[in-house]
């Protein structure tokens, strides 16, 4: 038996790209797991795939085929997440989709069952904005919102209306379709010819390379434009290589090659041949980002086990253990995880933890990074959370809540 | 011409008065001169061939009275009035019914539902009472099936009635043709090489068909053909055509003696 | 000699035209209703109505639809999937702005909307033909889903741009929504199903069904005996995209719970045109045929190598999954490309004359 | 609001020429993509009547052997050669597993093969170079890539030198395929198959040999698109999806024409930019370039019913 | 005169059985022979199977799902079934498909030029052809820059046949010349038909509904119903066989009779059913 914790995975289709190396980081983790402790508590972890290739409906169809055993769901796109939202609270399975997924998710009490540590798209837009303000004042600025046109790409866009608003500047949201994503020449003339401050880039998938490429092309200063933690893979920068330098992403998780998890990972895993990832992927952003996702599941569980006291946990044991994370600096450096990802604690009523990121820049070859710790503006955002996710459930009645949640 | 007094033919059949007048028709394609002002007309009851050297123009004439094409010039007068142009379906359903040079049918049907398409214009329900298969649809569909049943009887196709047509060979798929255009109860019949490609004894066969429709329906017929035998036989009056002209027309006896008609089409007197 | 038609004679037209004239036909069909209407819902579990059962009768009602434009009235379509859309968003819109509305009345009215819809791009084809048309459906589908994504009014202007269908309750019991029971959106979407095939079965084999399939042979001469190419199209249109629209609605609120507009672009159109014809265009057993293979298939090849215990990974299974469903669709194509119904009737024709070969 | 429609974009024009003129090289530019896209399409449909959806998936999958035989370590031009081989082995394939049972089916069973076709080269194709995002080999082609910056105006223009070498291999492609069609034997005989292959057969036109030749010349061409759109944008399977661009093309070109074809791209790309650019994203919400060559297309097919250069279609009774 | 007897046997159908669509049996076990430099007449009745019988030789029944199921097809001594259309082609064998089927889109020279496709022997060869071909069928030179698809019946059948002819054929299969012609190119034709015979030393099988002129023509017939030879004989001895005289040629012994009295008696075959 053991913890069944599928992962509904998209290694196909026009988003592999970004999808392989993420995926690999997270089975890896688990495999290493497995390998080095004989699981967690004891008990071997089975982290099988389930292949959506970012479709809706397939995801909708692995959700359904592997809830009847598993102790989480991990939906891997927004779409999914949506959709299986509402199923999750009958079925009562936790979500996890860390750093993606409906922003509201992180009011806990209203979304018992759905997880998005350690932070939101919210938080993500949050902290662009701040590092922006650093550079100078927005007020009067232009601001350019590149973006998939698909749910995804839309998430943050309530966040930065109201911020627009606050601070001033002018806001110019720019859908990239999905049949455009390679051929952005009509957004990029009309980012030519509005010439904004910044681009902020909510981009997936092929679209990042094409932005970017067109970036290049069309002369746009790459150091006046950021893009989400999923525009910040390596393998889009490389295309431009040299040309891309100054091109910033945030980020909650950095490849750190010395931690010690790394080691492990190389030495069960990757050496032991069990490992789909190739030598270049593992110093990755997403590679370790994958790890670092697992990381975060394979804590709930461990902290489920250790307060039910039992080796195999129910989805709900397992809620309650994602309900209280706490990835102190301390329990990190336990974990081997050494500034891999931001500390942060989860409760019942914040279930994103709300981590805070960084800002990498592309050097040319490789991102770096360019700011220390930025943490989001969660006054904002929590107002903003409770509002939406109210509007949710009305819409969804009966929509059950947390009422025992004090928080 | 346009006089309503009729005449009787020679085995003793009363023709009636002008039903169709086509008066100077002109039809072109871009350059090309299909028809070039020509008029004749064609009287209740009788067998009217056309007959002339390939591409002459004889099925452009049947597509004109079908309304298939529009006179470049010229007026059609049917029933004594002036027919405006119109649609081929609403010539259809003022009783005009046809069959056509190179087969037309609806290949992936039955001959069944091949002639009751014939009874279309004839089918009132609503889409309600036909999607419910009640009332009106239903009676309307029993009715009508009796009345192609008859026809199927009187053409003889009895046997491949629920055949798909596509695979009957060519000389059924005439009758069949036939036999849907007869379902529609017209009043008058227009049969483009209703004969070509069949032997003398389906020749025969359908010989009796077309003069069984035409004389217990009284049906008004006009036919084109190239068996001369057929047409001298058959018909009541004969139009020759010839590059889009006419070089004659009048009885078959007159025709078959004209010199104009030896030399365009028949190349030996038959 | 199972299928015996000898001694089975018609004695009036009606007994000819009722609906299954050999008797073997009809025990077979009361085996299938019996089936679905007792034991599926017996035995089956979530998985199976989840995966298997809803959606493939779903998508038949949706190749159905399909088939009547394309099979039946030989217009060429690739724009289903937006009329399916229409359907839902339309379904959509009247659950809430009438929150009180009956969900079964709700989802056989937002087909009205997919009609008016259809015909409107259905005008075009009184001009343009063959492959020539299918620009019309897909200006159609690509339009349409545009417009699900911009206009924000459709989904109530939420944040996603998805729909998301709310619970909605008939006779005291969650018809849709989260909160509804498998089974329950079983029977509405069994009951819903039945009753259009049954509207469809009566519409082609009547006087309009045959109006249809003229114009579908040979439209020229349809129209010079008398058929309405007009009226006969765009009521082909009409039809087929209402059939369409109830199937986009019960795709959203009785199986997949929402809804973002990429749902509906033309992958789903290809998948429902796959449908219809493996299944065998021009025929409505066809498009059952055809669902349960296309949306049984997949589900059977992911399990497959679990089942077989074969350690691949499940990106390449998917991978595997397409080359199949490929292989098939073309398979298939070749074996019979009238399709599966034809395959059936094939069978059936050597079953009558079985034992004796000719 | 009328204004906004009719009068400020076409202000905004002549006080930006500079920014117009680059629109419309930016379409002009994927306007010629597209067209080679179609070219294929149309070279198989003249010799069959097959509608090629394949036509998309061959793009991707020429694109990506080159760069993955070039990943091996083989020199660019023997790549390109290699390449073509396995175009060729693809196009036997093809023929032989495909369309020879096919033969005299009706078009859109044929259609519908060819979306199966397209299916498993996705799936074949994941397998063997995987998913991710590759980088066409541009300079190993000895394909340069410097952007060339004019000033009309005072403005500013960028014409990227990939582009202009797109730009003439198309011009030269298109030559090529018209002299091929119109002048030669097998040219002829790929026009009569189209028409009626039972009598194309029954003068002894092999339709094996015709067919294999057609789906290889469709290859090369995919190849040269494939080169084309990856050193823009990458090679990947999203590009796939520019297969539908190809449609509208097609369509308003007419199925049968090269000539269509190229005019139908040039059209499309252009007036498709201009309109996003002017009309779609001040006032409609932007990326109508999804739709808007579609509804050109069907816009034109209404007064055009075999499209601006297609054959007319002989309706007789 | 020529007779099967004296002369080589070109094309020998043996007993073949076709069927199509795997259960529709059209083909009873057909067995004819074509003697070189002759004109065999295949004669019979709608459906009797003559249009299948020359698709089988030249095997165009595999697009429309039919097979030869029994028997053999031996052009020259050798056996053809299994051979392409086009490899039949090249061994000189070409038929002329009922119904005319002209490419419509092309014009009527690129029409005969596609006839030549086959051909390797030079352009020079070819255009010599050509202008046979024209001296043939005038009125081809006349429309040759029309497109075919608007061409009336009569100059689409001189297309086709002479379609035929530019592929330097040693055997001709001509499937019902005569359909849909008016009386005077029907003799034209066959005029042709024997001209090119004698002239060009082309042998023909010739499948008609018009017997009368067929047998005028040929030299050998076979009459052909329901899947089956049911007659065959020297086409002199067959114009002059009562039955066919009374079914095919509607000349019995009281002489021709008129189709107005079709509806006072009707013809009842003798043979077969
Ligand atoms: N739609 C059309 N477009 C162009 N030309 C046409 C069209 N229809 C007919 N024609 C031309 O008009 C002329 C007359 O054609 P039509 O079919 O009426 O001849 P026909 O007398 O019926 O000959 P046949 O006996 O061979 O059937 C021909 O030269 C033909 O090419
Ligand atoms: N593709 C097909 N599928 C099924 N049956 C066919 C097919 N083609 C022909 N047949 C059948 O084969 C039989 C012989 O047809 P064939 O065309 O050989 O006759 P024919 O002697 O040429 O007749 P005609 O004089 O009418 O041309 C007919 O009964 C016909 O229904
Ligand atoms: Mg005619
Ligand atoms: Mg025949």
């Amino acid at each position: 038996e053991g913890l069944y914790t599928p992962n509904l995975a998209y290694r196909t289709g026009p988003f592999a790209a970004t999808g392989i190396p993420l995926m690999n980081g997270q089975a890896d983790y688990m495999a290493m797991l497995n390998a080095r402790d004989g699981g967690i508590g004891g008990v071997p972890v089975d982290f099988e795939e389930c292949e959506t290739g970012y479709s809706t409906e397939k995801g909708v169809e692995c959700y359904e085929k592997t809830k009847g055993k598993a102790i989480v769901t991990q939906p891997w796109s927004t779409g999914i997440t949506l959709q299986v939202l509402p199923k999750t609270n009958v079925d009562e399975i936790p979500i996890l989709a860390p750093g993606y997924g409906f922003s509201p998710m992180a009011d806990g009490k209203v979304f018992q069952w759905a997880f998005n540590a350690p932070l939101s798209y919210w938080d993500g837009a949050s902290i662009i904005l701040k590092f922006l303000q650093d550079q100078g004042d927005l007020s009067g600025k232009k601001v350019a919102f590149l973006h998939l046109d698909h749910p995804f790409g839309k998430e943050p866009l309530p966040y930065l209306e109201t911020k627009a608003e606050a601070l001033g500047f002018e806001l110019l949201p720019i859908p990239v379709g999905l049949k455009e994503m390679q051929n952005q020449s009509a957004q990029w003339l009309q980012i030519r010819r509005e010439r904004p401050d910044y681009v902020i880039m909510w981009g997936w998938g092929a679209m990042n390379a094409g932005a970017i490429t067109e970036a290049v092309k069309t002369k746009f200063p790459m150091e006046n434009m950021l893009g989400v933690w999923w525009s910040g893979h390596d393998a889009d920068l490389d295309i431009v290589g040299e040309e891309g330098k100054g091109y910033k992403s945030v980020s909650w998780s950095f490849p750190n090659p010395d931690a010690p998890v790394m080691a492990d990972v190389k030495q069960h895993v990757i050496d032991a041949g069990k490992s789909q990832a190739s030598a270049e992927e593992l110093d990755g952003v997403f590679y370790s980002r994958g790890l670092v996702i697992s990381a975060i599941l394979a804590e709930g569980i461990h902290v489920a086990q250790e307060h039910f006291d039992k080796a195999e946990i129910s989805p709900s044991d397992l809620r309650w253990g994602l309900e209280n994370l706490d990835m102190s600096e301390a329990r990190l450096e336990e974990l081997g995880l050494t500034g891999m990802v931001p500390p942060f604690s989860t409760s019942c009523s914040n279930h994103a933890g709300h981590s805070g990121g960084w800002i990498l820049e592309w050097d040319g070859a490789k991102f770096v990074k360019a700011s220390d710790l930025i943490m989001p503006d969660s006054e904002a955002i929590s107002e903003l959370e409770v509002s939406r996710a109210m509007e949710y459930a009305e819409a969804n009645a009966p929509w059950p809540v947390n009422e025992d949640c004090e928080m | 011409m346009t006089d309503t007094q009729g005449y009787m033919t020679a085995d003793g059949r009363q023709i009636g008065g002008v039903l169709m007048e086509l008066r100077n028709i002109t039809l072109r394609f871009g350059g090309v001169v299909a028809i070039k002002d020509i008029s004749f007309d064609i009287r209740e009851g009788e067998i009217r061939a056309i007959i002339g050297p390939n591409g002459a123009g004889k099925s452009s004439m049947l597509n004109i009275i079908s309304g298939f094409y529009t006179p470049s010039e010229g007026e059609l007068w049917y029933k004594g009035a002036k027919r405006p142009p119109m649609k081929p379906y609403e010539v259809a359903r003022m009783g005009v019914a046809r069959t056509f040079q190179n087969i037309a049918l609806f290949e992936g049907m039955s001959v069944l539902d091949n002639v009751m398409t014939g009874r279309l214009t004839h089918m009132k329900a609503g889409i309600a009472s036909q999607a419910l298969w009640w009332g009106k649809a239903r009676d309307e569909e029993i009715a009508n099936r009796e009345v192609v049943e008859k026809v199927i009887d009187f053409l003889e196709i009895q046997a491949i009635r629920k055949t798909p047509v596509g695979r009957l060979p060519y000389g059924l798929k005439k009758r069949v043709e036939l036999a849907r255009a007869l379902a529609a109860d017209p009043s008058v019949l227009l049969l483009d090489e209703p004969m070509a490609g069949m032997n003398v004894e389906e020749k025969e066969d359908m010989s009796r068909f077309i003069l069984d429709v035409n004389d217990e329906f009284g049906t008004t017929i006009v036919l084109i053909e190239h068996d001369m035998g057929v047409v001298m036989d058959l018909s009541d009056r004969v139009v020759v055509m010839d590059y889009g002209k006419k070089i004659g027309d009048g009885p078959p006896e007159e025709v078959r003696s004209n010199q104009d008609v030896i030399d365009a089409y028949l190349g030996v007197a038959h | 000699m199972l299928y015996r038609t000898a001694g089975q004679f018609k004695t009036s037209y009606q007994a000819d035209q009722a609906l299954f004239p050999v008797r073997q036909d009809a025990v077979l069909l009361g085996v299938v209703l019996l089936f679905a209407w007792v034991i599926f819902p017996l035995t089956a579990s979530e998985f199976a109505f989840q995966t298997l059962l809803i959606p493939i009768l779903i998508y038949s009602l949706a190749a159905l639809g399909l088939n009547l434009l394309t099979g039946y009235a030989g217009q060429l379509s690739l724009g289903t999937a937006a009329f399916m859309g229409v359907g839902a968003y339309a379904c959509y819109k009247l659950v809430t702005l009438m929150p009180w509305l009956n969900p079964v009345v709700a989802i056989l009215f937002s087909g009205a909307f997919s009609a008016g819809v259809g015909v409107a791009f259905g005008i075009p084809s009184l001009r343009i033909k063959g492959f020539y048309l299918a620009i019309a459906t897909l200006a159609a589908q690509f339009f349409l889903v545009w417009l699900f994504e911009k206009w924000g009014w459709l989904y109530n202007y939420n944040a996603s741009g998805a729909i998301q269908v709310p619970n909605l309750e008939m006779f005291g019991v969650y018809v849709a929504g989260p909160q509804a029971a498998s089974v329950v959106q079983y029977f509405v979407v069994l009951a819903v199903v039945t009753l259009l095939t049954l509207v469809c079965i009566n519409l082609t084999r009547g006087n309009l069904g045959r109006s249809w399939k003229a114009t579908r042979d040979m439209d020229i001469a349809a129209e010079l005996i008398g058929i309405n190419l007009m009226r006969s199209k765009l009521t082909a249109f009409a039809i087929s995209s209402y059939m369409v629209g109830v199937a986009g609605a019960l795709f959203v609120f009785m199986w997949r719970g929402a809804a973002e507009p990429n749902l509906f672009d033309i992958p789903l159109s290809f998948r429902i045109l796959f449908i219809a014809i493996i299944g065998g265009l021009g025929s409505i057993l066809g498009n059952y045929l055809g669902a349960i293979l296309i949306v049984g298939l997949p589900v059977l090849l992911n399990t497959l190598p679990e089942a077989l215990g074969l350690p691949i990974s499940s990106a390449t299974v998917e991978h595997l999954n397409i080359m199949i469903v490929g292989s098939l669709i073309v398979f298939f194509l070749i074996i019979e490309p009238h399709g599966l119904a034809r395959l059936w009737a094939l069978i059936r024709e050597k079953l009558i004359i079985w034992p004796f070969p000719h | 609001m009328l204004n906004e429609i009719f009068i400020k974009p076409f202000v905004d024009m002549v006080e930006a020429p500079d920014f117009l003129l680059q629109v419309l090289w930016e379409g002009l530019v994927s306007g010629i993509l597209y067209a080679l896209i179609a070219l294929g399409f149309v070279l198989i449909y003249r010799s069959s009547r097959i509608f090629n959806f394949a036509q998309g998936i061959m793009v991707v999958f020429a694109a990506l052997t080159l760069v993955g035989l070039h990943a091996m370590g083989v020199p660019a031009w023997i790549c390109v050669v290699l390449t073509l081989g396995v175009m060729f082995v693809l196009a036997v394939t093809i023929e032989r597993v495909v369309l020879r049972p096919l033969v005299g089916q009706p078009d859109i069973i044929l259609f519908m093969a060819t979306i199966g076709i397209t299916l498993f080269l996705i799936g074949f194709g994941e397998i063997i170079f995987g998913g991710e995002n590759k980088v066409m080999i541009t300079e190993e082609l000895g394909i340069p890539t410097d952007s060339v910056l004019l000033e009309p105006w005072g403005g500013l223009l960028i014409l990227e030198q990939k582009d202009i070498t797109a730009v003439a291999v198309a011009a030269l492609l298109v030559v090529a395929l018209l002299v091929f069609l119109n002048k030669t034997r097998m040219g002829r005989a790929i026009r009569a198959l189209g028409d009626d292959h039972q009598a194309a057969l029954s003068v002894g036109i092999s339709l094996q040999t015709i067919w294999v030749l057609v789906w290889f010349i469709a290859g090369i061409i995919a190849l040269v698109t494939g080169i084309a759109w990856g050193a823009r944008a990458g090679v990947s399977f999203a590009l796939e999806v520019i297969a539908y661009k190809a449609l509208p093309v097609l369509m308003l070109g007419g199925l049968e024409s090269i000539t269509g074809a190229i005019v139908g791209g040039l059209m499309i790309g252009m007036l498709e930019k201009l309109f996003e650019i002017y009309w779609g994203q001040p006032l409609l919400g932007g990326n109508t370039e999804t739709w808007f060559a579609f509804v050109l297309a069907l816009i034109v097919l209404l007064f055009r019913p075999q499209g601006l250069f297609g054959e007319r279609i002989i309706e007789r009774v | 005169m020529l007779d099967a007897g004296r002369t080589e046997t070109l094309l020998e159908v043996n007993n073949i059985e076709v069927i199509y669509n795997h259960v529709i049996l059209v083909l009873k076990g057909v067995s004819l022979s074509v003697p070189q430099g002759g004109i065999t007449a295949l004669l019979g009745g709608n459906g009797a199977g003559k249009t299948t019988t020359l698709k089988a030789i030249s095997n165009l029944l595999h697009s429309e799902r039919g097979e030869v199921t029994k028997g053999s097809i031996v052009y020259r001594g050798e056996r053809v079934q299994d051979l392409d259309p086009a490899a039949l082609v090249k061994k000189g064998v070409i038929q002329v498909m009922e119904g005319r089927h002209c490419f419509e889109h092309l014009t009527i020279e690129e029409n005969l030029m596609t006839g030549a496709f086959t051909r390797r022997d030079g352009k020079g060869a070819v255009a010599a052809d050509l202008e046979m071909v024209y001296e043939y069928f005038p009125r081809l030179k006349e429309r040759r820059k029309s497109q075919a698809g608007y061409t009336s019946g009569g100059e689409q059948q001189m297309c086709a046949i002479g379609r035929a002819l530019m592929s330097r054929p040693e055997t001709i299969l001509l499937d019902e010349p005569s359909m849909g012609l008016a009386p005077q190119l029907v003799e034209q034709i066959f005029q042709i038909v024997k001209a090119v015979n004698e002239g060009e030393g082309v042998s023909f099988l010739l499948a008609e509904q018009n017997t009368n002129v067929a047998l005028r023509y040929a030299h050998y017939g076979y009459i052909l119903e329901n899947g089956r030879v049911v007659m065959d004989g020297p086409a002199a001895d067959l114009r002059e066989n009562p039955d066919v005289k009374e079914f095919y040629l509607g000349v019995s012994d009281e002489g021709r009779k008129s189709f107005r009295d079709v509806r006072s008696y009707r013809r009842r075959k003798r043979w077969l059913a």
